[in-house]
């Protein structure tokens, strides 16, 4: 399975943003996109997950696992908000998108459990602190198959174990031919990255990511 | 679908005023309309059904703004479109429809013949209007979920749904009671317009969700 | 897309905004000239006609009225081919048309309902009766409403084009309904009798001067449309450049 | 009961009411619009598609 | 606070699109009314001030729920009650039902003499309707505000209470609609039930923002 | 001025969090509390805010400047939530709450070059990205004056360079004799800040923060 983005332009309110933007990610690959504040990054994942129009450019899925030929049904995409009802619980919330994405990969219990949340899943969602939540969400990641995970400041408001908790999780989808992008201000614990910096000026460039301070 | 359907149930049920703001419309109209019409219960009668199905256009309208705008602040918006390879987005759009059609406008419909005796209405025009509110009421749910999905990108699209949609109910509104009148007098034909108004409603089972689907996929941003 | 651009880039070529621009700059000073003309004239043959033996004085009313009874008509039909312009070649202009024409539409309909109710008082003994031409104009005034409300809404003229467009078709039914209301129910309102199968009925003497004030209140409306969509084109340029302007200047922050 | 004069006044002096106000509208915009553009022109901003229309034309 | 006001109208004008949008929607309103009970204009005459009523709560009602609900999704709810040493917080709640009153009731109350007109009603009982509109709303509005406090407060036991609270509305609606018929009746006093509509909106600017603080204070968590 | 906590205790629905909390904090010092998702961070700010009642003990500010006796009336607070209008212009949101706020101390064009959002402010709050969110209800602490900040995690979101702004206007309010109240989990960047580490289980424990990886 290849992931692959040709000269790839996105905007918003029909200005530009990026332009010429290429990457190519096999399975197992990783793709970290940085860049200061409105440099394009939840635009760009936005653009992939389909929920924007591109302005120029392709992206396809190349060699994808039956069922997912369309890059849109590929994805798993976490954003800023957490798609969650706070009136019903985490289960109920959980059991809903499990349902509704189909494709059940592993249960609500079990994903709640490895989010370190097996005993408040009885909660509305609404009681749950930030950290709570936001883990909450990322077993919506697990409880249905996806081979693409769009990830929008995965970890915000995490407190440190449940990082590595998540950076585990990311390696495992990785391992299992996975694909993981990620919008984010922090290292996420990847082993290997590509990085994408956008730099808030139209201009992007691809490297390896390197640990920062 | 079914899980969107019982969430969305669910939800009405839990947190919103929805059915019950409807019935407060109903309780509203017997309560004022009689002032206006005075002692005479002939005519109380004959304005009935035109009077239940205007409370319950008038509920149908409340909360409809809030069709999909609830999903797009928490994000779940987002997850329903990319969705669209899996299930049509027109579906999403009819089964969210139908959750709020069940949970806000059927209380109504099955308090009506309760209203109808409050009117002084006849047996069979309380018959005639229960139904053709039966039939009729979804359309308007249909219609109003374009103009909601039309407001979706603004943040309170509120009164502006309820102005785009208004003028195009009116045929529902118009051949509904037409319908229930047409059951009780003798002259006007009750199964003509009763008719068309299933067609009409037909005809916006398919379109009101597709248009719908429509301006959802371009409002999302 | 860039295939689309070349095969159609000829229309785009004659109908684009800057060109839409320079034209409407040389036509227009004209145009409002022969406008006044007309309208002047138009006006000067309504005094002159003479009274009518059913309806006295009021039939002045008649060479206001109509006009704008039919003007307001035609203005949703022209937005209707605008929305069938965005809705089929996505042509930016048709947006702009749609957009400019609705106020002035929304104008002349509340025209047509006022001088109307002015002449039902004398006539009919009463401002308003809810039959159905009136009511169809009344209801086409809050479809242009509507609309208006519609495309203010969104400060991203992008986001409600579409629906706007689509908005806009569904009420066209509404054209024919208020042209024939007058035939497919009985109501209070005279019957057409100008345009209509088998020539006019009306005498010669009204028929003129409607004729002539018809043919000026129609050029008083392509002068403000064409007038209005430049101040859209316009608008929707400073939008952008305010855009740019903003982000460039934030780009020069952060760096 | 022939002469209604006062009602062709109304409607006539109705018409010129709103149709002044609706030019007036638009006059007003229009300068409107021309200064904002010429404020910005002044200030160097350019539109992107500025240039391409310049070498088109 | 007059910052408040100005912030709350312009989130209403702006949102809905305009006070444009106030005014269509009571002319939609009142334009479905024929439609369904025929263009029978004496009958339109009667039964007007009822269906004005009607509309000015349905107008009322739209959006009422969210007064507080909006604030409280984006964070503003929580400054505004921590401002409660410099403001009272009833104060801060009056403030917000006058501002939704302003935006959402007030441009019906100014259309509904041309409303009035459209329902061929007489010219006292357009003035006597307009009069018991203008005093008689801000009591809906009031009585709405401490429902929705309530809803915000018990996001799920909510329901409930608006059960208690929004039948309340009903008398508001029955004294204003016979003070109107009051003025045009010759045997029904105008006087008496508008004294009692000005009581009744007198007695809730008090205790309205008074309950909505204190159920807004102990929903903050 | 010395904000005083005595024998502090809160919980939620009921439960107990943290109990027998004890800290003090005069003017130019600055608390920072961390600990794991659901520790009680946030509910120990809104407890300080009054937003949240507290099941024991007293919150007082000795030596108040005339007009912030009251502890509620002396506080900033900056959640997790904007408390921003979406269709509200920057400027017209910030302009709204220094009226409302009262105590003008910087105007609102001068803030929003603090945070860099200069050239912004007419644009409609929900056109801003994540970071960009977050900058201008960071302005909003400059606009009217308070002696207490407090914040719940207010880098969130942050890239690193505002990061580093952020720290700078922290450092101002401190050196200007205010008090700041952070709950993170990312290192605020602040000279020698006292640290409140909350368990997750009740315990609770102060110490000088020293960098940490
Ligand atoms: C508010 C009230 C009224 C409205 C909304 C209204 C609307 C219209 C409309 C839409 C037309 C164009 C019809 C077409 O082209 O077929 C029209 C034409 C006309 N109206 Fe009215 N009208 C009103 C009142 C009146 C009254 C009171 C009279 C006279 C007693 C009148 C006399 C006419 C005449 C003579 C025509 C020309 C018909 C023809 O030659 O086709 N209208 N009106
Ligand atoms: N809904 C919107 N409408 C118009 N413009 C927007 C919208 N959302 C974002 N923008 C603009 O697009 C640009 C990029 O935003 P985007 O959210 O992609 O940035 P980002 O890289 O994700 O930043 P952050 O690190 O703050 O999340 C910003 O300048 C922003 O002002
Ligand atoms: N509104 C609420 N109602 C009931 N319980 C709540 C509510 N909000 C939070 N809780 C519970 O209170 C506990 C503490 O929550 P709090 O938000 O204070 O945690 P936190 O330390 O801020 O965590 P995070 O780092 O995730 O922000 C959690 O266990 C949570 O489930
Ligand atoms: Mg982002
Ligand atoms: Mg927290």
């Amino acid at each position: 399975m290849r992931l692959v983005a040709e000269n790839l332009a996105g905007g918003r309110g029909g200005e530009i943003l990026f332009s010429g933007l290429n990457f190519a990610l096999s399975g197992t690959e990783a793709l970290m996109i940085t860049g200061p504040n409105g440099a394009g990054k939840s635009t760009l994942l936005r653009i992939i997950a389909g929920l924007l129009e591109k302005t120029e450019g392709h992206i396809r899925l190349d060699g994808a696992p039956a069922g997912f030929e369309n890059v849109d049904a590929a994805c798993h995409y976490l954003g800023h908000l957490n798609a969650m009802k706070p009136v019903l619980t985490v289960e109920e919330n959980l059991r809903f998108w499990q349902l509704f994405h189909g494709i059940a990969h592993i249960t609500v219990a079990e994903a709640l459990e490895r989010v370190q949340l097996g005993d408040i899943g009885h909660l509305p969602f609404a009681y749950l602190s930030t950290g709570q939540k936001r883990r909450a969400s990322i077993a919506r990641l697990l409880i249905s198959y996806r081979p693409v995970w769009l990830l929008d400041e995965p970890t915000a408001g995490l407190d440190k174990t449940s990082e590595e908790q998540f950076a585990g999780l990311m390696r495992d989808h990785l391992k299992g031919g996975g694909i993981v992008i990620a919008a984010t201000h922090l290292p996420l614990g990847l082993d290997n990255p590509q990085e994408l910096v956008m730099g808030g000026n139209g201009h992007v460039r691809t490297r390896r990511w390197e640990a920062r301070s | 679908m079914l899980s969107l359907f019982l969430r969305d149930t669910r939800l009405g049920l839990r947190a919103g005023g929805g059915m019950l703001v409807g019935i407060l419309f109903f309780l509203a109209i017997i309560a004022v309309v009689p002032f206006g019409v005075g002692p005479d219960l002939k005519l109380l009668g004959r304005i009935g059904p035109a009077m239940l199905w205007i409370g319950a256009l008038l509920a149908t309208l409340l909360g409809l703004d809030r069709l999909f705008q609830a999903d797009r602040d928490d994000g779940s918006l987002d997850l329903l479109v990319m969705a669209s390879e899996r299930y049509m987005l027109a579906l999403t759009v009819l089964v969210k429809c139908l959750a709020h059609w069940t949970t806000s406008v059927l209380p109504l419909v099955v308090a009506s013949p309760l209203l109808g005796l409050f009117m002084n209405m006849q047996p069979s025009a309380i018959g005639a209007t229960t139904l053709t509110l039966l039939v009729g009421t979804p359309a308007i749910t249909l219609i109003g979920a374009v103009g909601a999905a039309v407001a979706v990108a603004l943040p309170r699209g509120g009164l502006l749904v309820s102005v785009i949609i208004l003028p195009l109910t009116i045929p529902v509104l118009i051949f509904g009671v037409s319908a229930a009148y047409g059951a009780v007098e003798d002259p006007a034909p009750f199964v003509a317009p009763f008719l068309i108004l299933i067609a009409i409603t037909l005809f916006f089972t398919v379109i009101g969700p597709l248009a719908a689907a429509a301006a959802l996929k371009s409002s999302a941003d | 897309m860039s295939e689309a651009v070349s095969k159609a880039g000829r229309w785009i070529d004659l109908a684009n905004p800057t060109r839409f621009i320079n034209f409407a700059g040389i036509v227009l000073p004209w145009l409002a000239g022969i406008t006044l003309l007309v309208l002047a004239a138009g006006l000067w043959m309504s005094f002159q006609a003479p009274d009518d033996y059913q309806q006295g004085s009021t039939v002045k009313i008649m060479f206001i009225h109509v006009p704008f009874a039919w003007l307001s008509m035609m203005c949703y039909t022209i937005m209707s081919i605008s929305a069938i312009g965005t809705l089929v070649w996505r042509h930016p202009l048709a947006d702009v048309s749609a957009k400019a024409a609705a106020p002035i539409g929304a104008a002349f309909t509340a025209l047509a309902l006022i001088t109307g109710s002015l002449w039902g008082k004398p006539m009919w003994g009463t401002w308003w009766v809810w039959d159905a031409r009136l009511t169809s104009v009344f209801v086409l005034f809050l479809m242009y409403l509507g609309i208006i409300a519609l495309t203010r809404a969104m400060d991203d003229p992008a986001k409600s084009t579409k629906a706007t467009a689509i908005l806009t078709l569904v009420g066209f039914i509404n054209i024919p309904i208020i042209k024939f209301s007058v035939d497919w129910w009985n109501t209070l309102h005279q019957p057409a009798s100008v345009i209509r199968m088998g020539g006019p009925t009306i005498h010669p003497s009204l028929l003129w001067p409607l004729l002539v004030m018809a043919i000026g209140f129609t050029l008083l409306f392509f002068t403000l449309h064409m007038m209005a969509m430049r101040n859209e084109i316009w608008r929707r340029r400073v939008v952008a450049m305010r855009r740019i302007a903003a982000r460039s200047a934030e780009r020069r922050g952060t760096q | 009961m022939m002469t209604h004069t006062g009602f062709v006044l109304a409607s006539y002096g109705a018409s010129i009411i709103v149709l002044v106000a609706l030019v007036a509208w638009i006059l007003i915009d229009q300068r409107t619009q021309r200064r904002a553009l010429q404020e910005l022109e002044t200030r160097g901003v350019r539109r992107r598609s500025e240039a391409r229309t310049e070498n088109a034309s």
